[in-house]
């Protein structure tokens, strides 16, 4: 069962090739059969296949596959290799799963849009891309995944391509993404240049025995790495790409821009977890960025008006939740919460698709309001993906990801009350700007009409989703509740555990009860501050200061200008300036010098025959006075 | 006999002088052949009278008279000595004299820097002349015949009317 | 007296020779130009004919002969020249032909 | 002897070509593609013949071996020899040169028979560069690939044509005569210490000089090769020869010409004067990576599209020059795989170029956009060569950049992670190629463009499978270099010695076995 490995990134591949050829001449359901179908297959065969994984797991815990070599030039010798493990399965099951409902979703959303196929087809490579990211056996196959989804993440970005914006948003996600790829890059030749080798389960042995803790080339080589992470994880300092990307259909931020392809730096942490322990300065960077980020994007998530930009926001915040765990060293706590993450964030964003289009392309929250009467579905299974977002206690998937989190930054072996405080006050930001952004979509008066009803192909997803979401918090329950390790065990195959501090239980206890509250008075404060008196909040905003830390908030800190002040204008500026490329210059110059010698001798040259006769007589005469007198 | 000799080079200076001065082509012709006689007078003198027939008869005789029948054909009237007139301003003789006083300056500085010498006027007979002609000259005598052919085609070819010729690649862009 | 200062025919071959050198630069007419040289070369074959007298040489005669045989081919080819300048240029100047400048 | 027929059918060819377009232009082109085909099939055999005794003869890299003695009195013979890396980039001169004939189908209407003359001389003068093991012939081949490529700029050029071509034949041959005072001195060097004087490149890879003679000779190497190549600040001559040529001219220029610089380099400089090359081995490096540099920056500003990808060039090409200098086998083979897949990726560029500017008259940027909905075949084929010159894996150009990089990293870290700024400096131009062209709104264009017709998508497609094949499966080719490679390595390391090249201190030998580079390099090949 396992060596049908390969075919689970095959298919989505295979499925781009067809639409890519000949997508564009056949029929618009077609396309997106084909379209689905690549995926459903695939998250069909990732199903059994992890069956099969789980029940009668390979020596080691680790299948790899090797499909060819890929070039093999003096010790550099990457496969076209796949490799299944705990990690790897965790990624490929969510990226199978939620990608087919997504695509399925996308069969509705996108209907009468232009380039339906070709919509799909950018999908499917994406789907493959990721698969091959997830599977890599080495470093380059998984850079090669890595680019491939920052290309679909550009493509579909730039999707609706007449409008210049999005075009721009999508190159300023792939340029700034490709900074820390470029980062990433450089950290791979340390890698090999110092290891030999990119495989991963080799570097993962090797980089212990040549690399003492806390010596430099390991965090050289942590600190690149942690710089591709940064830029595909959207967190800081280059995050900035992220809130922009909304430009794309919303189908394609529930996939690339929320499930999937922005925690590949979740998954390269997680993955090349033992260089980034011998590196402990930079697994607290990890960490310090992951909380930094997490605060930062919930303060700019509270002031947004456009519903995608909240979720893009609360995005980078989730991810930067994800950033702490591995930064407190929690490795299965971060997939665990990239897991969760991905059911809700998708089902939310899939959620706000079903109402942007139930009002005709309407994403700005204070036009919306009063639709839960409208798309009943949508509302409960949006308000149900919320309570996850917001960690409402005990009901909701979310609440056990982030509480655990929580718990290993208080508790774990690299616990740091620094970062635990950062994370309960983002909990609490989380739990405000979620439910502010329920109150005013769903609650309130109807402000438009209904345009688009949806039907099942796009509730379905939703629906399943929340299941999810819900549900699949069940799979890992803390010592008080139950105590389920069903996710850490099976990531403890791979990841290393975290080794609590004594006297457990009733600390545990403690935290809970404070993320519980801590979550319900976020969802409470939010409700009396933006539901019952909302004018408020309006005067907060109007006051002198309040208005200016709103602009200054909702500017996502002032990101964009300072980097546009710093990097992108001086860069554009020097390209305009020297268009023309001042080294021609020098060339001109010698051409110029030649002219000038060109026009002196040709001055000479009249063309008089007189002319020459006296040239003539003047040279015989200096011979002459030479000979005769000197 | 000395005497003769410089009357004779009074004679050739002068009616050079005028050539050059002319403006009409005719008088200057005349004047050239009166210059041409002055110097077969002196080449009689040295006692080369071969040399001095050959003088009188080839260049006084022929090639003035090539000249004459040019410039008939060319047919110069009085708008050209008057053409003539105004192409010789005074500012383009200040130039070449000052040129032509150095050198002569410095030719004569030469001349009588050195011991001083005398010719005897010796004749050295057309027989010798003949006999160094075709003996180690020969090869010059070859050369001055080829010459001439070369002169005699090139003047004819050049001569003749004919249309405008161009060459062929140059033929399409002029036409 | 039957001796020739061979100063005053150098001096003499010299005058000539300049004076159809000034006629060459003077003049803008190529006919008078064509004469001035044909000046010239009569005096260099002056100056030939005095060094062969004075050695009682035949190669001074030699030597002159050659210079009227060049002198003859070039008359006839400058003339030629000129006629032709005559026809396309519709003047004498010599530098009204002056395609060949720089 | 079949190397000779490869440059004969190409002569004979273009004879032929001029000939017969006095009778009929269509038989001119058709002889033009029959004489590249026949030549692109020659190749392709051979690489078939010998692709099993590539891999396994690592001792004795030469393929083919023909010598004639031409001029013997002054040690010229007609030496021409064939190794993998010389196979690679005469199998890339005939597959460019069947495009390129393609290309030129419609676009040539003035005088095609003497154009297409001009072309297959410049692919034989190129394919002769390729073989030449002769320095006498090899300089005669490259100043035959010159003159050719002079008139088709000259004459079938656009606007300012004259101006490049001067620019264009000023700077190449000027820079060659450097090379030639080398090659001579080399010769008379060579001829003074053992007494025979010969130009033939084997014998002479033995020379023995004083340093300052060998730095002096090297410089009078490079300095055709750089120019060539190109690298800054000697690269004036290619944004204006590659924008002013036709389209064919452009694509032999950026495929084929400037791989000529990077061969020679590899083929010339490195073996003959490895200690020089050595010393110069930094200043190189800063040479590429500021190539690299200055030619994305400059690439982006760019406002006519045709000059964008001429600077793309520049900085493509500052990786081969920094990865030649990197002296490894990792950067080398790099090198080998950059000058293949930038003849294919910025030779499907510039037939692109060409192709829109047939329909639209137009190269400025500033009067495209939003064509994607009309010509969607020309935006997809321009998607997936922007994402070349990017070097997105999985395309052949990231394989080559990446080995260039991890070589290069192991020469010299600092100089290589500036260099590796580049790639974001590519991706910058390369979207910009397609949000000013096919993405955007659209001017007010009046007439309809047509998309890519089926002779044009022939072409894109060979160019597309090419490229991919290369990303994903490069391991035919990397197997044919490898040879070539490791005995450009030797013959440098057997004047001194190559394991200094290989900082030894840094790899740990005892606890990685793969680690140890050059003995895997011998093994390598077995495989």
């Amino acid at each position: 069962m396992l060596e049908l490995l390969w075919i689970v990134p095959a298919l989505p591949f295979l499925g781009f090739l067809i639409l890519a050829l000949i997508g564009s001449r056949m029929p618009g359901k077609t396309a997106a059969a084909i379209g689905v179908a690549s995926i459903g297959l695939s998250a069909l065969l990732t199903v059994f296949i992890g069956i099969n994984f789980i029940s009668s797991p390979p020596a080691g815990r680790v299948y790899i596959q090797t499909l060819w070599e890929w070039f093999n030039v003096a010790g550099l010798n990457p496969g076209i290799a796949l490799r299944l493990d705990a990690v790897s399965l965790t990624f490929i099951f969510v990226i199978t799963f939620v990608g087919f409902l997504i695509h399925l979703y996308s069969v509705e959303y996108m209907e009468g849009e232009e380039g339906y196929s070709r919509f799909f087809a950018y999908m499917n490579l994406f789907v493959g891309s990721m698969l091959m990211l997830v599977l890599g056996d080495n470093l380059v196959l998984l850079y090669l995944g890595w680019e491939g989804v920052g290309l679909c993440s550009y493509l579909l970005i730039g999707f609706w391509y007449k409008d210049p914006a999005n075009g721009y948003a999508a190159r300023k996600a792939f340029i700034v993404t490709r900074v820390g790829d470029t980062a990433m890059a450089i950290g791979l030749f340390i890698l090999f240049t110092e290891l030999g080798s990119l495989n991963i389960g080799r570097l993962l042995e090797v980089a212990p025995l040549n690399w003492p803790v806390g010596s430099s080339m390991p965090v050289l080589a942590a600190a690149l790495l942690l710089g591709g992470a940064v830029g595909k994880s959207a967190q800081l300092p280059l995050q900035t790409w992220l809130p922009d990307a909304m430009a794309g259909p919303t189908p394609v931020s529930a996939l690339i821009h929320a499930a999937t392809m922005v925690t590949a730096g979740v998954y390269l942490i997680a993955r090349m977890h033992v260089i980034f322990t011998l590196a402990p300065v930079v697994l607290t960077i990890v960490g310090v960025i992951g909380a930094l980020t997490l605060l930062l994007a919930g303060f700019s998530a509270l002031t947004q008006h456009d519903i995608k930009r909240v979720l893009a926001y609360s995005t980078i915040s989730q991810i930067g939740y994800m950033f702490l765990a591995l930064g407190v060293g929690a490795w299965s706590a971060a997939v665990f919460h990239f897991m969760i993450h991905a059911f809700f964030k998708a089902l939310l964003f899939l959620g706000a698709g079903v109402v942007i289009l139930a009002l005709h392309h309407e994403q700005n929250m204070f036009k919306m309001g009063g639709v839960r009467k409208m798309i009943p579905v949508t509302f409960w299974t949006f308000l149900i993906g919320s309570a996850s977002l917001a960690a409402l206690p005990l009901v909701t998937g979310g609440f056990y990801s982030k509480d655990l989190i929580l718990f290993y930054a208080f508790d774990g072996e690299r616990a740091n009350r620094w970062l635990y405080a950062a994370g309960l006050l983002g909990a609490l930001i989380t739990a405000l700007y979620t439910t502010r952004m329920v109150l005013l979509t769903f609650f309130g008066e109807a402000k438009t009409h209904l345009h688009h009803k949806p039907t099942w192909i796009m509730e379905m997803p939703l629906v399943v989703l929340a299941v999810l979401s819900t549900f699949g918090g069940f799979v890992e329950l803390p010592h008080t509740l139950g105590h389920l390790t069903l996710f850490s065990d099976f990531m403890q195959t791979i990841l290393p555990g975290n080794q609590v501090a004594e006297g457990g239980i009733s600390t545990e206890l403690i935290l809970q009860l404070t993320a519980a509250v801590t979550a319900i008075l976020g969802i409470f404060i939010a409700y009396m501050l933006y539901y019952k008196n909302p004018e408020r909040v309006t005067a907060l905003r109007r006051s002198a200061f309040g208005s200016r830390l709103h602009a200054f908030w909702k500017k996502g800190w002032g990101f964009d200008w300072l980097y546009d002040t710093l990097f992108v204008n001086p860069i554009v500026w020097i390209a305009e300036v020297n268009k023309s490329d001042f080294i021609d210059l020098i060339y001109t110059f010698i051409a110029w010098v030649n002219r000038m010698f060109n026009r002196a001798f040709s001055f000479t040259q009249s063309g008089r025959l007189r002319w020459y006769a006296m040239g003539i007589a003047l040279g015989a005469i200096i011979t002459l006075t030479i000979a005769v007198f000197l | 006999m000395t005497i003769v000799f410089y009357i004779a080079a009074l004679v050739a200076v002068i009616s050079t002088a005028m050539v050059i001065t002319r403006l009409n082509a005719v008088h200057a012709l005349l004047y050239m052949v009166v210059s041409l006689l002055s110097v077969a007078v002196i080449f009689f003198i040295l006692g080369a009278a071969f040399v001095a027939a050959l003088e009188v008869i080839v260049y006084a005789g022929a090639i003035m008279v090539l000249f004459v029948f040019v410039v008939m054909m060319l047919n110069l009237g009085p708008a050209s000595a008057e053409q003539e007139s105004r192409w010789l301003s005074p500012a383009g003789w200040i130039g070449p004299g000052i040129l032509s006083a150095i050198l002569i300056i410095e030719l004569v500085y030469i001349l009588f820097t050195n011991a001083r010498q005398d010719i005897l006027t010796q004749s050295v007979a057309p027989r010798q002349v003949g006999i160094a002609l075709y003996g180690p000259y020969i090869l010059g005598v070859e050369l001055a015949a080829i010459l001439l052919m070369a002169g005699i085609v090139g003047a004819y070819h050049l001569g003749r009317y004919k249309n405008v010729f161009l060459h062929r690649y140059l033929h399409k862009e002029l036409q | 007296m039957n001796t020739v200062p061979m100063e005053s025919g150098l001096v003499l071959a010299g005058i000539l020779f300049i004076l159809g050198f000034i006629g060459v630069l003077v003049r803008r007419n190529i006919v008078f130009i064509l004469l001035s040289l044909e000046v010239m070369l009569n005096a260099a074959g002056l100056a030939f004919i005095f060094a062969g007298s004075r050695w009682v040489q035949a190669d001074g005669q030699v030597m002159f002969i050659f210079i009227l045989a060049m002198a003859a081919a070039e008359v006839s080819v400058g003339l030629a020249l000129i006629l032709q300048i005559f026809r396309d240029f519709k003047t004498l100047d010599a530098d009204a032909a002056n395609n060949m400048r720089g | 002897m079949i190397l000779l027929w490869l440059i004969a059918i190409l002569m004979i060819g273009g004879i032929a070509a001029w000939a017969a377009a006095k009778w009929n232009v269509m038989l001119a082109r058709w002889i033009a593609l029959i004489a590249t085909l026949i030549n692109f099939v020659l190749v392709i055999m051979l690489w078939v013949q010998h692709s099993g005794g590539l891999t396994l003869g690592a001792n004795a890299p030469w393929l083919l071996d023909f010598r004639w003695n031409w001029i013997p009195s002054f040690g010229i013979s007609f030496h021409m020899a064939l190794d993998g890396m010389s196979l690679l980039l005469i199998l890339l001169t005939s597959f460019i040169g069947v495009l390129s004939v393609l290309t030129s189908w419609t676009e040539i209407e003035y005088r095609a028979g003497f154009f297409h003359f001009n072309l297959l001389w410049i692919l034989a003068g190129i394919t002769g560069v390729f073989l030449s093991l002769d320095l006498f012939m090899f300089y005669f081949f490259w100043e035959v690939m010159l003159i050719p490529m002079y008139f088709l700029i000259g004459i079938w050029g656009h606007e300012n044509r004259i101006y490049a071509s001067f620019k264009f034949f000023i700077f190449t041959q000027a820079s060659s005569l450097f090379m030639f005072v080398a090659i001579l001195a080399l010769y008379f060097i060579h001829g003074k210490n053992t007494g025979v004087y010969t130009f033939d490149y084997l014998q002479l890879l033995g020379t023995v000089f004083t340093p300052k003679a060998e730095m002096w000779l090297m410089f009078g190497f490079l300095i055709a090769f750089v120019v060539k190549l190109p690298i800054v600040p000697l690269h004036n001559w290619l944004p204006d020869a590659h924008t002013e040529a036709p389209t064919a001219g452009s694509v032999v220029l950026a495929a084929l010409l400037l791989k000529t610089g990077a061969y020679g380099i590899l083929r010339f400089v490195i073996p003959l004067f490895p200690h020089a090359v050595r010393d110069f081995q930094i200043p190189g490096m800063i040479l590429g990576a500021i190539g690299i540099i200055y030619g994305a920056i400059l690439a982006f500003a760019q406002t006519d599209f045709k000059r964008l990808v001429a600077y793309t060039s520049v900085n493509h090409m500052g990786f081969v020059m920094l990865g030649a200098f990197a002296l490894n086998e990792l950067a080398l083979q790099g090198v080998v795989m950059q000058m293949l897949c930038h003849g294919i990726s910025t030779g499907a560029l510039f037939i692109l170029v060409g192709a829109l500017y047939e329909r639209i008259h137009t190269r400025d940027l500033n009067k495209m956009g939003g064509f994607w909905d009309e010509i969607p075949r020309m935006g997809a084929v321009g998607l997936v060569f922007a994402l070349a010159s990017l070097g997105l894996p999985g395309l052949g150009n990231f394989i080559a950049e990446f080995l260039t990089l991890t070589g290069a990293f192991m020469a010299n870290n600092w100089i290589t992670a500036i260099a590796t700024l580049g790639l974001v400096a590519s991706t910058i131009y390369s979207l910009r190629i397609m949000a000013r062209v096919f993405y955007g709104r659209k001017p007010k264009v009046e007439k309809h463009i047509p998309d890519f017709n089926v002779r044009e998508m022939i072409i894109m497609g060979a160019l597309i499978l090419s490229i991919i094949w290369l990303g994903i499966f490069p391991h035919p080719v990397l197997d044919t270099s490898r040879p070539a490679i490791n005995n450009i390595i030797r013959t440098a390391a057997a004047k001194g010695s190559v394991s200094q090249l290989e900082k030894p201190g840094t790899l740990l030998p005892d606890k990685a076995g793969q680690v140890q580079f050059a003995g895997k390099n011998e093994k390598g090949g077995a495989r």
